[in-house]
């Protein structure tokens, strides 16, 4: 079983890209303390993305003829790896780049790909994904946020989505709502829509979060007017949609580095207070070495992606995997930092301990639940 | 004396002064001084200082459900801190100060330091105690602090019991908040709680949480100046279990646990830092690996009978 | 929850009572190999559990007029710690001692009672149990073992019992059996009957297993007529019976030691070489630590067998944390010793580290796997 | 070549030579000619010596999945040890004898020493063959043995990427026959496979099996002198998944799981044993951890690429 996930290489054009990108991101990254690194997913700099953007860093897998690079997962793997390690702020152009573009790229009409994907490319146009709503949580199904379609073809959107990450910086929302019956329809009656965050009728309310952070946010719509052409893809097609778009998700590099900029300052520390024992060197290389099986498996991930295959499973087992160790990171080394009380710790890595040890819970909630990751392998293993 | 005649007039103190929202006004570096001054006002700062020398002379064990009733509450003042350091300054002969003492042990951030008026230091038997000179952790609401240029390693076994019932009392109340969660939070069409997964996954918390508690209790059983062995279990064993708590009530709570305005993250943060503080799980782990080995003749279970 | 669970401190009548008990524990394992006593639970030695019944050790919970100590659960956890712990052969008093003996003097009329207990109580009445069939596993209510009541009052029994530990060295089975109804009636229509293994009709065979030995064996009954007595308790209360029977193996210290034999052999050896690198000291004293708690945990639990309770949420949680920890051992010393390749290890503690390496599944299998722990645990919690 | 004109025939070979009656016969102490002589015949035991030597001149990462299916089968005799140690040897101008050939690299028993002819001991390089006088290790139907007085110190790399490849093919196994015994099990009137808490077991047996597998991999990119990194990745994670992998089976199939009839023990034991064998995951990690330290500056995702 799965045994089409074996060891890959990066092809030399791939490779061949770090030295650029790693430029760009060194600019961007050098002023900021080791605790704004380790937010990485979290961290807005529209400004940098645009950089990216205009370096040909986005939109990877869209065509060039709307703007994009048309390269293959793979390069896509090598600019996440490097931005993910280097813990460079990617959440202004994060969701455009992963789900949206390719979501809009695979349903949606001429027209919106011309308007939607030159500017995504260029790190110009931010999406967020309205998909949670109060009480939904992993149940996507029973979305009651209504768009009704009105006579001349618009839409009127009445509802909420609560969790949208980065909905106070985005210009679009890709909604997954309710477009003919009701919640007890459950995946019946769900279409996208694409909702131009300026309109009127929307309010957006940060949520602050435990680390002080406000990444996610509730957005109220109240008689929201959209166009005609606000849909993307089929109407009643939605729940089919979402299923392809958390494809787009769930692979990639990005299940195993959140931690990693805390591992490496961590590292960094051992070295400079030159502190050898046994109990530090096993932690170290037990780090060191879940890293590069997980770098490999996801390496490995990507290939089926490149031979075009859609690796559900394979993903899913690989994000599972990930996650788990990037929550175990925080544990293990706030363990061996406090195991050494007398030894001085450098504020920032503290900070930076505790900001990745708080943010944690969050890993396995972006994209499917631990759970939920675990139903899909254990329907791959064919169990009944 | 009834020791329940204690624990429930503390429990409706706490209940008054440290509501969710006053627990969120002095983290968010707000005015403590009214809250304190209603554990002052309350006698319970005495409560472990010996009758002789004006406190109520309870010992340790006595007190441990108090103490945890402050880790229950996330109650963001060192008010254990202060009960242990008035009793030993007390035995030494020193005046206590009317404000806020937390104990600092380590190079590392201390408990509460950041919101005490004064910190403790030096040993059990000779406390030292300093105007507080805190350095902020920079960790976003933390009443914890650095407290450079003080030696307290002596007092770390009884800084690391007294985390261990702040971490029990905490964990106590994070397994009932998320078993309540996911008996109301329906998913499916059916509460969460049903889900055989999350039974698993509760089943462990509350094993965890029973394990912090006695594991506590362990560290009380020997006084103020608690056998390092017994700290050592203590500790070892809240840590350990604080760890774990943390991480499945938030994975039970999802997305809405980590939010700032509900109140798990208030408790689960208090477990991470307690949990970090005064040495973690493998520090004593490490201390208790040591006494271990001094009587490597002896049956692990006589060790432990005359731990 | 759970507060009942406090510390608690053995009395001094049963604390006084080690060393003459230890005495007679030294002269039975002092020729035992260490991988023999490790074996403990599984150590079949008639003749030392006859020793112990003559000592007074057996039957502790048993009123005087029948043979017992009429002494308290805190006896019995004083008497478990020290043969567990010392590593003696227990099995072929375990089950009469632990369980039938307390059945029986529940359920029991007055003459089982006169005629079974003061043999128990002496260590001369070895037990087994007759619950799980092929293919029922933890599904107790699926049997379908038969006795049909005849015209005389006596029984005809049919069927097969599996995973019977210790039925070849065992005077009587007490049989979870079928009385009326079908399989498809579950839990009704179930009745234990005590099975004298010497009738006609019955044939043991031993199951070895992966350890080369053989405590388990299959039972099968062919038209083994029972004398009308043979049934313990009320016809058709089986499974209450065997619920209250369960609760009885639940309680007391043998869930924390079953790898202690294990720990201590290790912890000469480390001695032996010397080695006191952190990672070794953090091992050694994070498994004290452990069974420190759990030490308590049991104890905790006696205290509320003491006091007269049921404590069967509180036993099933001690037990799973129990059985975790002692899964745990082998893996975790396991790793210890071959992370340290070139120092020689005695080929005696590498036995019984491979002993207990491959008999720990089993240890989460005798009373209740883990799932069901975890179930009742749930239930205690209130979930719904 | 296309590597699977090598596999299915191996594979044929194996299924024919070692079934698992085969295999209990041979771990009982029974003559294991037969089955050596069907492995000496094939061919197969100079996959890995070079063209020039008279081998099939195989690469290390095209030979790991037939090293698997060894592992898959629960092969009783030293067939990887032995066509690493000819490949080996071959180099080196030293002539391999017939026999079965078990490679010892530390103080405790190696794998397959109790049915080998001969011990390979020394360096890659300068390889040293001895006469096998082994000691048995007492535990029941081990093939594993005591080989004392040899060094083989420097042959702990390149034996721990075998163990890392015996492993994964062994858990492959593992995992099938626990999915198909899950399936195919009732209770409580469905099968357990439906239960969500086996699901959830599963899914991480799976994870672990895959786990291995690339850690393996990664072990055999290099070579027969693998770097010491990619040993050290490959055991450390093939060691850890091990017991896991152990533990899930056994928990999932219950008592049938233990009784020697039942084939799952054939290949946990291995699991155990090769997850000890030539250094434990702690080994590896503080191998690992030590060349990690020497490039401290290096940020670990550069590290793993240089790996």
């Amino acid at each position: 079983m799965f045994e089409t996930l074996t060891l890959s290489t990066l092809p030399p054009e791939d490779e061949a890209i770090r030295p650029a990108l790693r430029a760009l991101i060194a600019e961007a990254i050098s002023e900021l303390p080791v605790d704004r690194r380790a937010r990485s997913w979290q961290g807005f700099d529209a400004s940098f993305s645009r950089k990216l953007g205009q370096a040909g860093y986005l939109g990877l897998s869209i065509p060039k003829s709307y703007g994009g690079a048309d390269r293959s997962p793979f390069t896509r793997f090598v600019v996440v790896e490097e931005l993910l390690s280097a813990g460079a702020p990617v959440a202004a152009h994060w969701i455009a780049d992963r789900q949206s573009g390719p979501l809009i790229r695979h349903f949606g009409t001429e027209e919106q790909r011309q308007f939607y994907l030159p500017r995504i490319c260029k790190g110009e146009a931010l999406f967020c994904i309205g998909m949670s709503e109060p009480g939904s949580g992993s149940d996507l199904a029973s979305v009651r946020t209504r768009a009704d379609r009105q006579e001349d073809g618009s839409w009127l959107l009445n509802g909420q989505k609560i969790w949208t990450t980065n909905a106070m910086h985005s210009d679009y929302m890709i909604a997954l709502v309710r477009t003919s019956g009701t919640s007890a329809d459950r995946q019946q009656g769900l279409s996208q829509l694409i909702v131009d965050l300026k309109l009127p009728g929307i309010t957006i309310r940060p949520i602050v979060d435990l680390t002080g952070d406000a990444h996610f946010a509730e957005v109220f719509f109240e008689d929201v007017r959209l166009a005609p052409d606000a849909l993307i893809g089929a109407e009643g097609q939605g729940w089919k949609q979402v299923t392809a778009e958390l494809a787009f998700e769930r692979s990639g590099p990005e299940r195993i580095y959140s931690s990693v900029v805390l591992i490496d300052a961590w590292v960094r520390h051992l070295e400079a207070v030159g502190r050898k024992d046994s109990a530090t060197m096993r932690l170290a290389g037990s780090l060191t070495a879940q890293l590069a099986v997980l770098r490999e498996m996801s390496l490995a991930v990507t290939a089926r992606l490149v031979a075009g295959e859609s690796p559900v499973v394979e993903a899913s087992l690989m994000k599972d995997l990930g996650t788990g160790f990037e929550q175990a990171v925080p544990q293990l080394i706030g363990d061996d930092l406090a195991a050494n009380p007398d030894e001085p710790v450098d504020a920032e890595l503290y900070r930076t301990l505790l900001y990745v040890t708080h943010i944690a819970p969050s890993f396995s909630l972006r994209g499917g639940t631990r759970e939920i990751l675990r139903g899909i392998i254990a329907r791959g293993l064919g169990l009944r | 004396m009834d020791m329940q005649e204690l624990i429930d007039p503390f429990a409706r103190l706490i209940e008054d002064l440290c509501t969710p929202a006053a627990v969120r006004a002095v983290e968010a570096g707000g005015d403590s001084s009214a809250m304190w001054n209603g554990f002052v006002e309350s006698g319970f700062l005495d409560a472990l200082v010996a009758e002789e020398a004006g406190g109520a002379g309870l010992s340790l064990a006595d007190a441990a459900p108090l103490i945890a009733l402050l880790g229950r509450h996330a109650v963001p003042l060192p008010v254990g801190d202060t009960m242990i350091a008035r009793a030993l300054l007390a035995a030494a002969g020193v005046e206590a100060p009317a404000g806020p003492i937390a104990i600092a042990t380590g190079a590392g951030p201390a408990p509460f330091a950041a919101v005490a008026s004064h910190i403790l230091s030096g040993s059990p038997e000779v406390p030292v105690l300093s105007e507080a000179r805190v350095e902020a952790t920079g960790v976003h609401h933390d009443v914890d602090g650095y407290a450079p240029g003080l030696d307290g390693k002596a007092l770390r076994a009884v800084a690391a019991m007294l985390r261990a019932i702040l971490i029990s009392g905490a964990a106590e109340r994070v397994m009932e908040m998320t078993v309540a969660y996911a008996n109301e939070r329906s998913q499916f069409g059916k509460p969460i709680g049903k889900q055989q997964a999350v039974q698993q996954q509760l089943s462990v918390l509350a094993e965890q949480a029973v394990a912090a508690r006695i594991a506590a209790a362990i560290g009380a059983r020997s006084g103020l100046t608690p056998r390092l062995a017994d700290a050592a279990i203590a500790k070892h064993g809240a840590s350990l279990a604080a760890a774990q708590i943390a991480a499945i009530a938030h994975a039970v709570h999802g997305a809405i646990g980590i939010s700032e305005e509900y109140d798990l993250q208030l408790l689960t943060r208090r477990l991470h830092g307690w949990r970090l503080a005064d040495g973690s799980e493998g520090y004593w782990a490490g201390v208790l690996g040591g006494l271990r080995m001094d009587e490597a003749g002896k049956p692990t279970a006589d060790f432990l009978r005359a731990a």
